[in-house]
């Protein structure tokens, strides 16, 4: 381990000791509010050194881990989502819980996992970083202990989480036991000798694949997606639907350009047919849901389906297109459950479609917020969801997959109805005449509305000028 | 056997057995430091947490009765078949010829803890804040008892 | 002179938008004075154009007036232009002269309405339209007043709307001519892809050129132009409005329903009369409708209780003779029957106006009876127009223009013995039932007492067309009566001479079978309904008779056809599909996919096994996929 | 070391012991059990990993095994800690009345 | 630049509204109104700049061009362009949006700064689907009018309007879609040919494309377009976002929204698939026919008036396709003329209907009847515009479906003999809206107003447009030209010479 070794790994290690100190600053039994605010500052203390350690990039750490404009792109989108978690979870969790300082703690480590996935280039790194994440977020959406919906949803999680990791485990070594390496490029190089995919690779890679959808959460492997999101607490559910998928998808993206793995048919013929399930079911099953965080999970399996749709071709247009999309996605998931977070009350999420009526007249910003997030996941123009989806949709085209973009296209349509629903509840019902209840903590709460407001602002700037991000994003490009 | 005792007690009496056997053969094939771990951590620790948590709750006839009750030909069946079609795919796979050489040599404690603390340090300390997670996860959902009060109180006032 | 046209068609069209714009604020006597004042003053511009035209003849045989380029569309540039020759002008002093008469009669005849001013603003709507009808040079702008007098007839109709029936009345005229129209519609399509123009004179100058005769494109564009004729002119088999059209006012009648607007098919075919003349098979069938036409509406006139009912029958049938003529090729035959028709059966409505209106808005004839001593004004004028209508002999102007026409049928060059035979049995009819409505109105015991007296202004314009019954057949003698031929040779400058066959011959005794059968009409209706009122009792105990006279009353039965062949269908299938059945299968999409989800999400039970089993089914589907793969 | 004992042999092993983890997953209710399941998985992935590690003579494969260790030792710990609030709350291990949300 | 200012004098205009809106109820309606009527008179003082220009120099048909780049790593520029084609709708997009604002001065009470809000920017969107040269552009547009016309129905539409507002809003968007497909598919395919990957439209126009796949690429946008238009069997969403819409709303939906689909068929599908759209014409000619006969069968049908009044409009837009797919200048301009016409009769067909809606609080034209009695004006401009309905000559839409007709008949006789029927079922089902509210006895006792000042002033002004372009229709003939005959050059085989007699057609006998 060399200083530069050190240097390269700042964002890492500055994840990991804030966690150390955010625990040590616990023991010392400093206040909710203070802790929050400090997690915040580390939080930003992370992202910034990400624009530190760009000079030196790509740096490699063999055997585990690399850093390169690719995995700083996503690390930064995953902090990111992570700091803006971390802003709208004060008010969350302030009137809710006893002890809620321990959740920093989770944030980081969760964080840190996702990080990891983002850079790592061996399964061992992999496999670390994806249970830490998982160890974490179990911690994370039982975290309401006193809650039946919570505790199950963490049970459920863990033994399904538990389960696939086993596939993903055993997998691996079977890949390994065909390869002999753990190492991305090492494993490449093994199958560049053989002309076509071992047997056992392929056992190992479907097994792999078991587990690696588990945590994306496509069809056939979606079913817990609701369940978990509807049972975690809302931060932890945006930080699922955001960070923990990011991760995963860029160490599936790596892992694939690694063994170059879009010249296999039949591992892509696996992965068009997830992915096209994943949009016609995740779609349909939202359609009535009356559960909106049930149905931002079922709309987040729609959307992998659509980001599996960009992966699938390949190439640079195919990772940018990911990016972009990735971002686009963040950024509006977070704001949606943002809102969610911040319309929550002591008892009780808001969660249940009929909650939101005559929302617009009772907090028309909030309801502007939500819809322009609503309307982004859709697809519409003037929203950043509007550019992504073009850029999925020219990247399949380009590449000649006709029929992928048209169930695409279909299946948004579905999509489309859902979340119209919601908009069409906010905007119906009378509005709300009895006198607001004043906040118990306004600063927090006027936080957490500028976040909410600035993020929506990055949604109709994406959507209205997307050469920015774009720019951006050709220049975080694995090279 | 640990799949169909009723009883818990008995269910981890067997699995100690089947990780016992399970560390046997890493030694047969060479790993004498992973035989020993899984002894000592999974036959020690982890079971010993297992049978912790069983005791605590106190599960005994009444559980094994339950389950008794509950593994009936129609639970299992089904799965069983989609177990016995995922073991057959998995083992037509698994026995499909390649051609790997093999070379059977053992591993010692020593190697391992090189390569350990070299190429996989970062490993190391990444699972120690795997660790770290899991004791600070359990220790918050495990300090149950105020919450546990507080239901209890809370449920008792309506009723 | 030229300059002054367009002020003919302009005045009724400035008086239509004072009335519509100001008309309920104005005080009556101004409505009345903007409503017949603008006509007449179009009647007298139209007289001063009209003697200067026949003083001074144009060379080129007509006036025209451009006043602007419609629309200038890929060579198809239609222009409003108004274009005046020897036929218009004809058509134009009908219009605008009657159209002032029975405007000036409407003034007294409309007095109590509460809608006085929507009356005069819809008649001279009328006017112009029908005038712009008439001077239009183009097709197009033909079509324009085509469908305005369409417009103006179902608003006229409907005019005392509160009545549903009348409704129905008014959409059932304006529905039945659209149908011909539509027609007509496609003959312009047709006719603009063989000339490349709309222009009226230049098809006429061009078809014999393009076109041989009997060469079939001739004929289809020929009775595409004659649907839309039959449609107006309420000619078989698109007649059926006609009866039911006379829930309007009496002037209405009297000016669109017998004067003017439904003899727009004849000037329409008179128009275009070379395209008829290319097609022998187009003008066989024009005189077949005709012939037709007379004979069955005559029989249903026959049948009538209702005065307005039956002028609309001999309306329908009078226009039937005009058809004929054409048909024949006997084009200013045809026009000058018109012309004689249009001043009695004017006359005729207007009179009947006076007379129900007189019994309170009683139309049954039976109910009347004994008038002529109470109104005398009135029998007496009724008496000329229907002498006319039954073409007296001599002394009455149908008379000479029906005996023409009859003379044509047999002598004339497309005539035949069949047709000859059916227009004079048609006079037969004529006479009939003309005598019969005369007998029942006005003689006989009184029935309903009187009201009151028609108004000055009812009965000048009465006496003047009374006038012009009795004296306007003296412009056209017949040669054995010395061949007076003013009206004919001032038509040959637009229409063609008529060609009768070479072996005719006898004359007179045609003129004195036509007059046989005007007097046994007479005769038979005296017998029937003044003598011998027993025999129609007589009659009526006869099953086979009573059919007969209700096949008859009901028109031949048209309208029942009509109903279970066009309109209940369509009403059938409209109502079965109000809720549009395209929109089912998009519900069906929804019903589907909501099924799906319901299925789908049973499958979210909630149930941890089963969520392990579906991973555990998901990686047996894909090793399973790559082994088979 | 022991020439009976073929790789393919521990392989199919180790796949068998996977798939009667599985079975125990599916078929058992007590969640214990399904925790105790899970570790046989997790055994058999161990084992495979080893089995691949001396087959090519590398440690990597035990450090894996290692690394799965600690992993399981941490979810245990919060499994367990997670079965103690169910059983506080339900009274009962049994997965099937875990079933509040769906749809 | 008047282009980019138009766009955003409206979405400025809008805001503005939006902000207002929270204090004050009359403001807003202030506001969108003197938008737009500025908006009015800067284009028809560039109109009358512009109207000799037009004539003198056919050849350049574009009249303003602005170009700015937008997403430069995909060859997407702000690119906007107009020519008389656009010059005309826009202007009747900034004529009827006065309109709407005034016809829903006293009907919009509640939440009047986002009802004026929501309702410049469709104007917004509608006014960049006009202008928009850039494909990319032109489908951003496309789906920005959506979103405000959703929220327009489905926030102050009457009972039936959440159903409504989302079958318009997923017709409209899953069509657009596969549009947007296809505008993908054609902006690779010329890239891949031509090597510079652009959504210019100019430079997509001369793409050389295979025959199959151009035809598929044109099914994308047709798809769109029709849908909008629209055409037969994707009308069913029209008559419940009509029914359910503002009156405001219906006006817009009618006027604009219909032709935009008319638009984007004559700017794009012709110009960029015309081989392909041959191939399609027998087909969308004969929809086209068949949405005229049906459409007036329903429209008879129905007893709800608004809905009535929807289905005449998938009659009338049925001329539209018959006239596009003719291929000649006179269906074409008889096209151009449908559209103005159409928006104007129609949409003040529902402003009547929102007006009875507002005074009798029904629709069903069961329940009405003998309203002339108490309100002649009314009646009188009811009969104007149901004859305006169908097509009586002197009004602006006669010329228009006669123009239709008569390009249509040259291109395929039969299928102009059957839409020429078509005329009689709008006879029929005009005469029927007549009948069943404005004539017949009335039962009604209580009074009813006439129009207001304001209600006169919408009615007068659309009365007298609709029988000046009935009149003297030549300035929007004119300002089209250019366009047309661009498009007309396209399609040679419907064109050769007007004057050459066509073949004898063997009908037996067409007589009725």
């Amino acid at each position: 381990m060399t200083s530069n070794d050190f240097f390269a790994l700042t964002p890492l290690l500055l994840l990991a000791g804030s966690s150390v100190l955010i625990m040590l600053l616990i023991a010392i039994k400093l206040s909710h509010r203070s802790i929050q605010i400090s997690s915040l500052l580390l939080f930003l203390i992370s992202f910034s050194s990400l624009f530190a350690i760009q000079k030196i990039l790509p740096y490699r750490i063999e055997p585990l881990l690399v850093i390169d404009d690719f995995s700083v792109f996503i690390m930064g989108l995953i902090i990111f989502s992570s700091l803006v978690v971390n802003i709208i979870s004060y008010i969350y969790f302030e009137e809710k819980e006893e002890s809620p300082k321990e959740y920093y703690v989770l944030l980081f480590l969760c964080t840190l996992g996702a990080c990891v996935l983002a850079t790592s280039q061996h399964f061992a790194s992999l496999f670390l970083g994806l249970e830490i994440l998982t160890v974490g977020l179990y911690a994370l959406i039982a975290y309401f202990r006193g809650r039946h919906h919570n505790i199950e949803a963490g049970i459920k999680y863990l033994i399904l989480a538990a389960f696939s990791s086993a596939f993903l485990l055993f997998g691996m070594a079977l890949i390994y036991f065909q390869t002999g390496t753990l190492e991305f490029s090492a494993i490449a190089r093994s199958l560049s000798t053989h002309t076509s995919l071992p047997p056992l690779f392929l056992t190992g890679f479907g097994l792999m694949l078991v587990g690696i959808g588990f945590k994306l959460a496509v069809v056939p492997f979606h079913m817990w997606t609701a369940d978990v999101y509807q049972g975690a607490p809302t931060p932890v559910t945006a930080f699922i639907a955001t960070a923990s998928k990011g991760g995963v998808f860029a160490v599936l993206i790596r892992f694939f350009i690694a063994i170059d793995g879009f010249r296999y048919q039949t591992v892509m013929f696996v992965f068009i047919s997830i992915a096209i399930a994943s949009m016609i079911i995740g779609n349909l099953l939202a359609l009535q849901q009356k559960n909106v965080k049930r149905i931002l999970a079922y709309s987040s399996i729609a959307h992998l389906g659509y980001l599996l749709v960009a992966f699938i071709p390949g190439g640079s247009m195919s990772i940018q297109s990911i990016s972009f999309y990735l971002a686009a996605y963040f950024v509006t998931t977070l704001c949606a459950f943002g809102v969610i977070t911040v319309l929550s009350n002591k008892e009780k999420d808001l969660e249940n479609i009929n909650n939101f009526k005559a929302l617009f007249w009772d907090h028309p910003v909030l309801a502007c917020i939500f819809s322009a997030a609503l309307l982004s996941l859709a697809g519409i123009p003037l929203t950043a969801g509007f550019i992504g989806k073009f850029y999925i949709l020219a990247t399949g085209i380009q590449s000649g997959f006709w029929a992928l973009t048209l169930i695409l296209v279909i299946s948004s349509v579905f999509g489309l109805y859902y979340y119209l629903r919601i908009i069409t509840t906010m905007f119906s019902g009378q509005q709300n005449t009895s006198p607001q209840k004043s906040l118990a903590h306004p600063v927090f709460y006027l936080i957490s509305s500028v976040v909410l407001c600035v993020l929506t602002l990055l949604i109709i700037w994406f959507g209205v000028y997307p050469s920015g991000l774009m720019q951006l994003i050709e220049h975080f490009q694995i090279r | 056997m640990v799949v169909t005792r009723h009883n818990p007690v008995h269910a981890l009496l067997y699995l100690v057995i089947s990780l016992l056997s399970l560390s046997v053969i890493f030694f047969l094939l060479g790993a004498p430091f992973a035989a020993l771990l899984e002894i000592i951590i999974y036959a020690g620790a982890i079971m010993v947490l297992f049978i912790f948590v069983i005791m605590l709750l106190n599960l005994g006839k009444e559980t094994a009765k339950q389950e008794k009750e509950w593994l009936k030909p129609k639970v299992w069946a089904g799965p069983t078949i989609l177990s016995a079609i995922l073991l057959a795919e998995l083992l037509f796979l698994i026995t499909l010829p390649n051609n790997t050489t093999s070379s059977q040599q053992t591993v010692d404690a020593k190697a391992v803890a090189i390569s350990l603390f070299g190429p996989y340090l970062i490993g190391v300390e990444l699972a120690a804040m795997l660790l770290m997670a899991g004791v600070v996860g359990a220790a918050h959902i495990g300090q149950h008892k105020k919450t546990v009060l507080h239901r209890f109180l809370k449920e008792e006032e309506p009723s | 002179m030229n300059n002054l046209l367009w002020l003919i068609p302009a005045l009724p069209l400035a008086g239509f938008f004072l009335l519509a714009l100001a008309g309920k604020r104005m005080p009556l006597i101004w409505v009345a004075i903007i409503g017949a004042g603008s006509v007449s003053l179009s009647a007298i511009v139209m007289f001063i154009i009209g003697i200067n035209f026949l003083l001074l003849p144009p060379t080129s045989g007509h006036y025209a007036l451009t006043l602007w380029t419609w629309m200038d569309v890929a060579g198809f540039t239609p222009k409003i232009t108004l274009y005046l020759d020897a036929l218009s002008l004809v058509f134009v002093f009908v219009i605008t002269f009657i159209g002032a008469l029975i405007h000036i009669y409407s003034i007294a005849f409309m007095a109590t309405d509460k809608d006085y001013s929507r009356f005069f603003a819809c008649m001279n709507l009328f006017v112009f339209s029908m005038l712009l009808l008439v001077l239009a040079d183009n097709l197009l702008l033909l079509y324009l007043g085509w469908e305005g007098v369409g417009l103006c007839s179902y608003l006229l109709i409907g005019f005392w709307y509160e009545n549903p029936n009348n409704g129905y009345a008014a959409r059932k005229a304006f529905i039945i001519t659209r149908i011909g129209d539509t027609a007509m519609a496609i003959g312009l399509f047709v006719i603009f892809y063989q000339f490349g123009t709309l222009l009226i004179p230049e098809i006429l100058a061009k078809a014999p050129a393009l076109w041989q005769s009997g060469a079939s494109i001739a004929t289809i564009t020929a009775l595409l132009l004659l649907a839309g004729g039959l449609g107006k002119s309420a000619q078989m088999p698109l007649q059926t409005w006609l009866p039911d059209a006379m829930a309007g006012p009496s002037p209405v009648s009297a000016l669109i329903h017998a004067a003017t607007m439904v003899t727009a098919g004849v000037y329409l075919i008179a128009r275009m009369h070379v395209i008829f003349q290319l097609s022998p098979m187009a003008q066989l069938i024009v005189a077949i409708i005709g012939a037709a036409t007379l004979f069955i509406a005559g029989f249903s006139a026959l049948t009538q209780y209702d005065i307005k009912r039956v002028l609309a029958y001999s309306t329908i049938s009078q226009i039937g003779y005009m058809f004929l003529a054409l048909g024949l090729g006997a084009w200013t035959a045809a026009i000058f029957h018109f012309m004689i028709h249009a001043f009695f059966k004017a006359l005729l409505f207007l009179a009947a106006g006076a007379v129900i209106e007189a019994l309170d808005h009683e139309h049954n004839m039976f109910k009347m009876g004994g008038l002529k001593n109470k109104l005398p004004v009135v029998f007496w004028t009724f008496l000329i127009g229907a002498a006319s209508l039954a073409a007296l002999p001599l002394i009455s102007a149908g008379f000479y223009s029906k005996d023409q026409i009859l003379w044509y049928a047999w002598a004339g060059q497309n005539g035949t013995p069949l047709l000859w035979f059916i227009a004079i049995l048609g006079a037969f009819i004529t006479a009939a039932y003309t005598a019969r409505m005369v007998i029942l109105t006005f003689f006989g015991e009184a029935k309903t007492a009187v009201g009151h007296i028609p108004d000055k202004l009812m009965t000048i314009p009465l006496i003047i067309l009374a006038f012009f019954s009795l004296c306007a057949g003296f412009i056209e003698l017949p040669h054995n009566f010395g061949k007076l031929t003013l009206f004919s040779d001032f038509l040959h400058q637009v229409l063609p001479e008529t060609i009768l066959k070479s072996a005719a011959s006898g004359e007179l005794l045609f003129q004195l079978l036509a007059s046989l059968a005007t007097f046994a009409g007479i005769y038979t209706a005296y017998i029937l309904w003044r003598k011998e009122p027993e025999r129609i009792q007589k009659f009526k105990q006869s099953d086979f008779m009573m059919r007969l006279y209700s096949f008859w009353h009901d028109g031949w039965g048209f309208d029942k056809l009509y109903n279970t062949l066009f309109v209940r269908p369509i009403i059938f299938i409209a109502n079965i599909n109000k809720n549009d059945v395209i929109d089912r299968i998009y519900q069906g999409i929804t019903f589907v996919t909501v099924g799906i989800y319901k299925s789908l999400s049973l499958m979210q039970s909630g149930s941890l096994r089963w969520y392990i089993m579906g991973l555990v089914i998901g990686a047996i589907i894909i090793l399973g996929l790559q082994i088979m793969l | 070391m022991n020439p009976s004992v073929s790789i393919e042999m521990i392989l199919l092993l180790a796949g068998l012991l996977f798939v009667l983890g599985i079975v125990g997953v599916i078929i058992r209710k007590n969640i214990i059990f399904m925790l105790l399941s899970i570790e046989i998985m997790l055994n058999a992935a161990g084992l495979a990993f080893v089995a691949a590690g001396s087959h090519w003579g590398q440690p990597d494969g035990q450090i894996m095994f290692i690394f799965i260790l600690a992993m399981a030792a941490a979810e245990v710990s919060i499994g367990l800690a997670l079965i103690l609030q169910t059983y506080h709350q339900h009274k009962s291990l049994d997965i099937d009345t875990l079933k509040e949300m769906k749809g | 630049m008047i282009l980019v200012w138009l766009i955003g004098l409206l979405m400025g205009g809008g805001l503005l509204a939006l902000l207002v809106g929270k204090w004050n109820k009359t403001l807003p309606r202030w506001i969108s109104l003197y938008t737009l009527v500025i908006g009015f008179i800067a284009l028809i003082s560039f109109w009358f700049d512009n109207y000799n220009t037009v004539n003198i120099q056919p050849s350049n048909s574009w009249l303003v061009d602005f170009q700015q780049e937008w997403i430069p790593s995909f060859g997407i520029s702000f690119h906007l362009a107009i020519d008389g084609l656009s010059l005309v709708l826009l202007t009747l997009a900034f004529f009827l949006g006065i309109l709407a604002v005034l016809c829903s001065w006293k009907e919009i009470t509640e939440r009047v700064g986002f009802y004026h809000f929501n309702l410049l920017w469709i104007l917004a969107g509608i006014s960049g689907v006009f202008m928009a040269m850039d494909l990319f552009l032109f489908y951003f547009f496309w789906e920005v009018m959506l979103i405000p016309m959703y929220f327009l129905i489905g926030i102050w539409g009457s009972k039936n309007r959440e159903y409504a507002a989302y079958k318009f809003f997923i017709f409209t968007q899953a069509s657009g879609l596969l549009m947007f497909l296809a505008i993908l598919g054609l902006y690779f395919v010329h890239g891949k040919t031509s090597g510079n990957y652009t959504f210019n439209y100019f430079e997509l126009l001369g793409t050389t494309i295979s025959p199959q796949l151009a035809f598929w690429l044109m099914m994308g946008f047709m798809i769109a377009f029709v849908v909008k238009l629209p055409l037969i069997p994707f009308h069913s969403w029209l008559p419940d976002a009509h029914s359910e819409a503002p009156t405001a709303g219906s006006l817009i939906l009618a006027g604009l929204l219909l032709k935009t689909g008319a638009y984007g068929i004559l700017r794009f599908v012709l110009p960029l698939f015309p081989e392909a759209s041959i191939e399609l014409a027998p087909w969308a000619m004969f929809l086209g026919v068949i949405g005229i006969i049906y459409g007036a069968i329903l429209a008879y049908a129905q007893t709800d008036l608004k809905r009535l009044i929807a289905y005449t409009s998938v009659s009338h837009m049925g001329f539209v396709v018959l006239g596009i797919f003719a291929f000649n200048a006179l269906a074409f301009q008889g096209v151009v003329m449908q559209l103005v016409a159409h928006a104007i009769s129609t949409g003040a067909l529902f402003i009547i209907a929102g007006m009875l809606k507002e005074r009798l609080h029904t629709r069903e034209i069961d329940q009405m009847g003998g309203l002339w009695l108490q309100m002649p004006k009314m009646g009188a401009i009811a009969t104007l515009l149901a004859m305006a309905s169908l097509g009586l000559p002197g009004l602006g839409n006669f010329v228009a479906e006669f123009l239709i007709l008569l390009g249509a008949f040259k291109a395929s006789a039969w299928f102009t003999v059957l839409a020429t029927i078509g005329l009689i079922f709008s006879a029929i089902y005009s005469l029927r809206i007549l009948q069943k509210v404005f004539l017949g006895p009335t039962e009604r006792t209580e009074s009813i107003k006439d129009f207001s000042k304001r209600e006169l002033a919408i009615m007068t002004v659309l009365t007298i447009s609709i029988i000046w372009l009935g009149l003297f229709p030549q300035l929007i003939i004119d300002t089209a030209k250019p366009m047309i005959n661009k498009l007309e050059q396209l399609f040679p085989a419907g064109n050769d010479n007007n004057k050459q007699p066509i073949k004898p057609i063997t009908i037996e006998n067409d007589d009725k």
